[in-house]
C-alpha cells in the first residue's frame, strides 16, 4: 500500500458516462491483486475524502493500473475531464482482492461492478464462464472474450438473455464450483442465495462510502455473521477485510 | 529548537496527536507514520463493552469537510487493553485513550479498567448521549458534565481531559463545568452536527440522518471556541478541528492548544500527522523561534 | 411549472430571495440581476438609527467559506425608507426588511415606522447582542427570544419571521419560543461564530476577533437545523447558510424551508440568485416536478 | 462593470514574488481608467472571496488588461502558477479610478502600490513627476520613465534617496498641485500631511479586505470626515466609493 502522485497515461470514454483510465502507479502495480481497489483523491480541496475505484487491469512491468468507472457525481466528473498527462493522489492498492482457486469460476459483473472482473477473468487460469449483466450499453465485452466465454444479460433484453445475470446463468447453463461476483447489492444477494442453494462458494465484492479507505474510521462496514478480530462485533470493514467477502458470512439487510 | 510540551502534568515530545477515531489505534496508519515520532496516539472512543456502532452510510462529504455516524463502534475495554494497549506501547508511542459511555458508570468502569495501564491521559467523549437523561449529550448540559467529570476523577489514575461538544450556546459554561469537576485539561472541538441530504434519491446520505461535521470547514469555529475557553478558564486544552498543516495547528496553539490533534485531514493524506509536525518545524525556523510553548496562547 | 410559493399568507412568485446583508438594498447587484425576477430581495439589517458598524477588518476569508463582522452599520430606517423601498419598488421587486436593534424598543420603533410600507415580510435579526442582558444574543436565550417576538409581533403590520441563531444547543427550543410568541415563520440559520488568526502577524484577521461565518462550509449545519425545526414546529422556514447552486436550494427545500436564500455565493459569483432559480427549474424538469411546493419538507 | 471569464495573454515573474499579467477581458477593457481595480476570482473552491487586484495598463484596442501582482498568500500564489491560455473569472473594472486634472501632478507609488499609478502616469497629459518608493528591489521603473521623469527611493539606499518617497520628494524638490498616489497606509498618511502643508490636494488610493467589491456587503470601509450619501455615517465603501479618496476627506486611525 502506497499513496503518491500517478500521472494518466490515457484516459478515453467508452460508453455514456463511462471512462477507462490508465495510471502510471508502478510501486502500486508491482503489488496489486484483482478484487483490489484504489483511493482516488481530487484536486479540488472542497473534496477531501478519497473515491474508492477498483483495479481493472494491472501491468506490473509497465507499472500501470487501470480503472473503469462512470461519472457518479462530482468527483468522478471532475476525473472524466482530466487528461493524458495530468496527475493524481493515489492509494492503493486497498482490500484483500478476491481469492483465486483452482475449481471452476463463474465470473460474475453487474453494471458498473464489472471492471474489477476483467483483470481477475485475465489471471483465473482454471476453467472458467464470465457473466456480465448490462442495463442496455455493453461495454468491456470484447476484452473478456479474450479470456474465456461471456454471457451476457440486459434488462432491455438488447443483448443476450433479457433479465439478470441470474436469468443468464440458468438460460446457457453456466455452472462452476466458485463464483466470484462484483455489482449492485441486489444482484449479489440474489448470487448468494444461488451459490448457497447449488452449493457452490460465492465471493462477493462490496461496496460502501468511505473515508480513511484503510481500515482506521470504521465507516464502511458491512455486517457480518461472525464476530471479528479488529472490532468485536458483527461488522468487518470493507475497505480492510473486504471489499471481497465470502457470501456465506455476509448479512444482507 | 524545544517541541516538548506538558499537558496536566505530562510531558510530551511535541504537540503533535491524533483526533480520536481519526486514526483507529494506530496501526493503519503504520506504513506511513512512524507512531513514536508523535507528540501521542490518540485512540479511537472505547467503552466498556464492545459498541456495533451506527447502521451503513456512516460516511458523508460535505464541501470542505465530512460528516461520520460511526455511532462510536469499538470493541469494548477488554480487547482493546489487550491488543491495542500492547501495540502501541512496543512502538513505543504516547498513548491518549479516547473514552465513551452512555452512562456515568459505562465511563467510570473504562476508567478504572485502565488504571494500571500504561495510558499518559484520558480523554473523555461527552458528545455521546446520556441515555439517563433522554439522549442530550453529557457535554451539552453543564450540570451533567460536572457531575459526569466528578465522577470520572475520583476513580481516573491518570489525568483527565474531557473533550467538549461545540453544539452549545456557550462554550465557556461548558468549560467551567468541566473545571469545577476537576478535569485537569479540555480537548475541544468535536464535531458539529449536520447533515446531507441526496436530493436525487430524496434520501438522507446517513442512516443516522445527522452526523458530526469535521474538517477544514470548522476550523474557525475551533480556533474560536479554543480562544474562549482559554479565556475563560485555566485548563491547558488540547485543541482539534480542521486541522491539515501546519501553519493550522500554529493558529490552534496561537488561540490557546496546547496540543493539537489531526483528524479528518488524515483520510486526505495519512501523512497528514507527520506534515502537520514538519509544518510546525518549518513556521518555528522561519520566524526563529526556539520553544513551541512561546505561542501557545500568545493572542 | 409552478415556482409560486406562499410563506405566512405572503404569496411569492418563487422561492429565491437574498441572505440579509450580501445584497445590500439590491441596487448593487443590478448590473447583474433583474430584482423583479427574485422572489423576493431581503434587505441588509436596518435599525431605528444609523449604526457606524465594526472597525475594518471586517472580513475574512474561510475554508469554504467566509467570516464578516461587518457589525450591522446601516443607514437607520428613515433613509432607507425613503430611498430603498421606493427604489425597489420601482423595479418590482417583493421586499423583506430585515430588521436589527440593540434593545427590544429599537426593533419595535423599526417596525412601526415600516407600518405603512410596500413591504412584504419583517424579518427579524435576533443574533444581536441584547445590550440590557449584558450582551448575550437575543437569539440565544428562548425568553428573551419569547419576549421579544411577542412584543414586535404586538406592534407589526407585516407578517413576521424570526430569523434564528444557529449558536445555540438546541435550535428547536428557539424555534418553539419564536412560534409561542407569534412569530409568523422562521428564518435559519444565521453566520456561526469563527475566529481566524494571522500567525504571521500574530493578529486577529477581524478587527472585532470574532465573526460570523457564512457560505458552502456551513451548509450542513443548515440543512439539519431546517430539518429540526421543520419537524419540531409548524412555521414555515425561509432557509439559508451556503446555498450556491440550485441543488443546494433543493436540499434547503427537502429539509423543510419554503424559500431559500442566496447570500455568501452573491460574492463568488454576483449572478448567484438567478443561476440558483435557473438550477431550480432544470431540477425541477429533469424530475418531472410540475410545483415546487411537492418537494417542500418532504423528508 | 461585467463579470466575465477572462484569458491569460501572458504571465512573466518580474521581480520577487512579483507577476506581471495580461487579460483578455475585452469588455472591462473597454470601461476601464486609471485607479480602478479587477477581482479576480481563485479556480480553488475553497476560496470563494475574489482577491482585488489594481489595474496596470488598459489596452481597449487589444481588449486587454495588465495587473501586477505580488504573491501575499494562497490566492495570488495560485495565480502566479496559471500560464498563458489559461482562464479565470474576473470582475470589472469596479471602483472610482483617479480624477484626472489638468494641473502639475506628483505621482507616487510605494511597493506593491506601484503598479495602479502606471496607467495613470500613461494617460495624465499635464507636466507630472512620478516619486517610486521601493523596499529594495525595483521593478516597472523603466516603464515610468518612458511616460514622465522618475525619482526614486529604497529603503535601503541601493537607489536614489535612501528612506521614503517623502524623503525623495524633498531631495528632489519635486512639487506639483495634485498628488496620486497608492501605496501602504504610513506612506498615504504622510503624504496626506505634506499635501495638507503644502496647500496641496492629494487623491489616495485605499486597501482594505473586501467580500463583494461593488458596495454591497459593507466589508470594506474607511473611516471618512463626511456622512456618506449611501451609508448615512461617516464610513465609505473603499470598493465602491473608492478605491481613491480625496485625502482630506479620509480618517487615518
Ligand atoms: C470498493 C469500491 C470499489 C468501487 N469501484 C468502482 C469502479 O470500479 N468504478 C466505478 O465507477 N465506481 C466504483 N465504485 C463507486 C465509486 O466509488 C463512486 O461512484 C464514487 O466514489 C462517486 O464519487 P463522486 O464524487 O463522483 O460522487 P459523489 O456522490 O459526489 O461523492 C460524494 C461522496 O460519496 C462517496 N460515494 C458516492 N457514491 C459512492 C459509492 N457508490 N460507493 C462508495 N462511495 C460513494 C464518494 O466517494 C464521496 O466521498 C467503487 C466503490 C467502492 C466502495
Ligand atoms: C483596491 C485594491 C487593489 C489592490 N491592488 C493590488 C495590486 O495591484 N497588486 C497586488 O499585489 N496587490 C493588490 N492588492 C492587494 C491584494 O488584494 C492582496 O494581496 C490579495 O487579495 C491577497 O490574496 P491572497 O489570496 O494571496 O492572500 P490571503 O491572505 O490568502 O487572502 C485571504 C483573503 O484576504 C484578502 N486579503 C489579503 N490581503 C489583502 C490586502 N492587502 N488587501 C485586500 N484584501 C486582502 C484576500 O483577498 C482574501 O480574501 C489590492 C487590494 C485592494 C483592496
Ligand atoms: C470518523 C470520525 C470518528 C470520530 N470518532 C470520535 C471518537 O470516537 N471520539 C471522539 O471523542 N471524537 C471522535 N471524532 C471527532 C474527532 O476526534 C475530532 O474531534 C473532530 O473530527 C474534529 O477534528 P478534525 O476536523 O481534525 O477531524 C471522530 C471524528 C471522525 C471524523
Ligand atoms: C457580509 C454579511 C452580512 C450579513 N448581514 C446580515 C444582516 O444584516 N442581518 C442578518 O440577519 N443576517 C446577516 N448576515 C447573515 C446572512 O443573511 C445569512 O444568514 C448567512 O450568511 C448564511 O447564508 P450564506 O451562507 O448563504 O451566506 C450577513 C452575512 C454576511 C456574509
Ligand atoms: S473507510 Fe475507514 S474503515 Fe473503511
Ligand atoms: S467589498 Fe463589499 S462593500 Fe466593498
Amino acid at each position: 500500500m502506497v499513496k503518491e502522485r500517478a500521472v494518466i497515461v490515457s484516459q478515453k470514454c467508452i460508453g455514456t458516462d463511462i471512462y477507462d483510465m490508465v495510471l502510471s502507479f508502478p510501486r502500486g502495480a508491482k503489488e496489486a491483486k484483482p478484487g483490489q481497489f484504489i483511493a482516488m483523491y481530487c484536486e479540488d480541496g472542497t473534496k477531501l475524502l478519497p473515491r474508492p475505484i477498483s483495479i481493472c487491469g494491472i501491468d506490473a512491468e509497465k507499472g500501470t493500473l487501470r480503472v473503469v468507472y462512470r461519472i457518479a457525481g462530482e468527483g468522478t466528473r471532475l476525473f472524466s475531464e482530466m487528461k493524458e498527462g495530468d496527475s493524481l493522489e493515489v492509494l492503493g492498492p486497498l482490500g484483500n482482492g478476491f481469492t483465486m482457486k483452482e475449481e471452476k469460476a463463474i465470473i460474475v459483473g453487474g453494471g458498473i461492478g464489472i471492471p474489477p472482473m476483467l483483470e481477475l477473468d485475465k489471471q483465473l487460469s482454471c476453467e472458467k464462464t464470465v457473466v456480465l449483466g448490462y442495463r442496455d450499453e455493453l461495454f468491456l465485452k470484447d476484452e473478456f472474450e479474450s479470456y474465456a466465454d461471456v454471457v451476457v444479460a440486459t434488462e432491455d433484453g438488447s443483448c443476450g438473455t433479457k433479465g439478470t445475470v441470474i436469468d443468464a446463468i440458468k438460460e446457457a447453463g453456466v455452472d462452476g464450483k466458485v463464483i466470484y461476483a462484483c455489482g449492485p447489492m441486489p444482484m449479489l444477494k440474489a448470487l448468494a442465495e444461488y451459490a448457497e442453494a447449488h452449493d457452490m462458494e460465492a465471493q462477493i465484492s462490496l461496496e460502501e462510502r468511505m473515508a480513511c479507505g484503510i481500515g482506521a474510521c470504521l465507516g464502511c462496514i458491512c455486517k457480518t455473521k461472525k464476530k471479528d478480530h479488529h472490532t468485536n462485533v458483527n461488522n468487518q470493514r470493507i475497505c480492510k477485510d473486504g471489499p471481497v467477502f465470502d457470501a456465506k458470512e455476509v448479512v444482507f439487510s | 529548537m524545544n517541541l516538548e510540551v506538558k499537558l496536566a502534568g505530562v510531558t510530551f515530545k511535541n504537540p503533535v496527536t491524533t483526533a480520536s477515531g481519526t486514526f483507529g489505534s494506530g496501526a493503519e496508519y503504520e506504513e506511513f507514520v512512524d507512531l513514536s515520532a508523535l507528540g501521542a496516539v490518540t485512540t479511537k472512543g472505547v467503552a466498556n463493552v464492545p459498541w456495533e456502532g451506527n447502521p451503513t452510510p456512516r460516511i458523508a462529504e460535505t464541501y470542505g469537510g465530512m460528516l461520520n455516524a460511526v455511532g462510536l463502534q469499538n470493541p469494548g475495554i477488554e480487547l482493546f487493553c489487550e491488543r491495542d494497549i500492547p501495540h502501541l506501547k512496543e512502538k513505543n508511542a504516547s498513548i491518549i485513550v479516547n473514552v465513551c459511555g452512555r452512562t456515568v458508570e459505562d465511563y467510570v468502569e473504562v476508567v478504572e479498567r485502565l488504571s494500571d495501564e500504561p495510558v499518559d491521559l484520558l480523554e473523555i467523549n461527552v458528545s455521546c448521549p446520556n441515555v439517563k437523561a433522554g439522549g442530550i449529550a453529557f457535554g451539552q448540559n453543564p450540570d451533567a458534565l460536572y457531575e459526569i467529570t466528578k465522577a470520572i476523577k475520583a476513580k481516573a489514575k491518570q489525568p483527565i481531559v474531557m473533550k467538549l461538544s461545540p453544539n452549545v450556546t456557550d462554550i465557556t459554561e461548558m468549560a467551567k463545568a468541566a473545571e469545577a469537576g476537576g478535569s485537569d485539561a479540555l480537548s475541544l472541538i468535536n464535531t458539529i452536527t449536520g447533515m446531507k441530504i441526496d436530493i436525487h434519491r430524496r434520501k438522507f446520505i446517513l442512516a443516522n440522518q445527522t452526523g458530526g461535521m469535521s474538517g477544514p470547514a470548522i476550523k474557525p469555529v475551533a480556533v474560536r471556541m479554543i480562544y474562549q475557553v482559554h479565556k475563560a478558564c485555566s485548563l491547558p486544552i488540547i485543541g482539534m478541528g480542521g486541522v491539515m498543516t501546519g501553519e493550522d495547528a500554529i493558529e490552534l496553539m496561537m488561540a490557546g492548544a496546547t496540543m493539537v490533534a489531526v483528524g479528518t485531514a488524515n483520510f486526505h493524506n495519512p501523512r497528514a500527522t507527520v506534515e502537520v509536525l514538519d509544518g510546525i518545524k518549518a513556521y518555528m525556523e522561519r520566524y526563529h523561534i526556539e520553544d513551541i510553548n512561546e505561542i501557545i496562547g500568545c493572542m
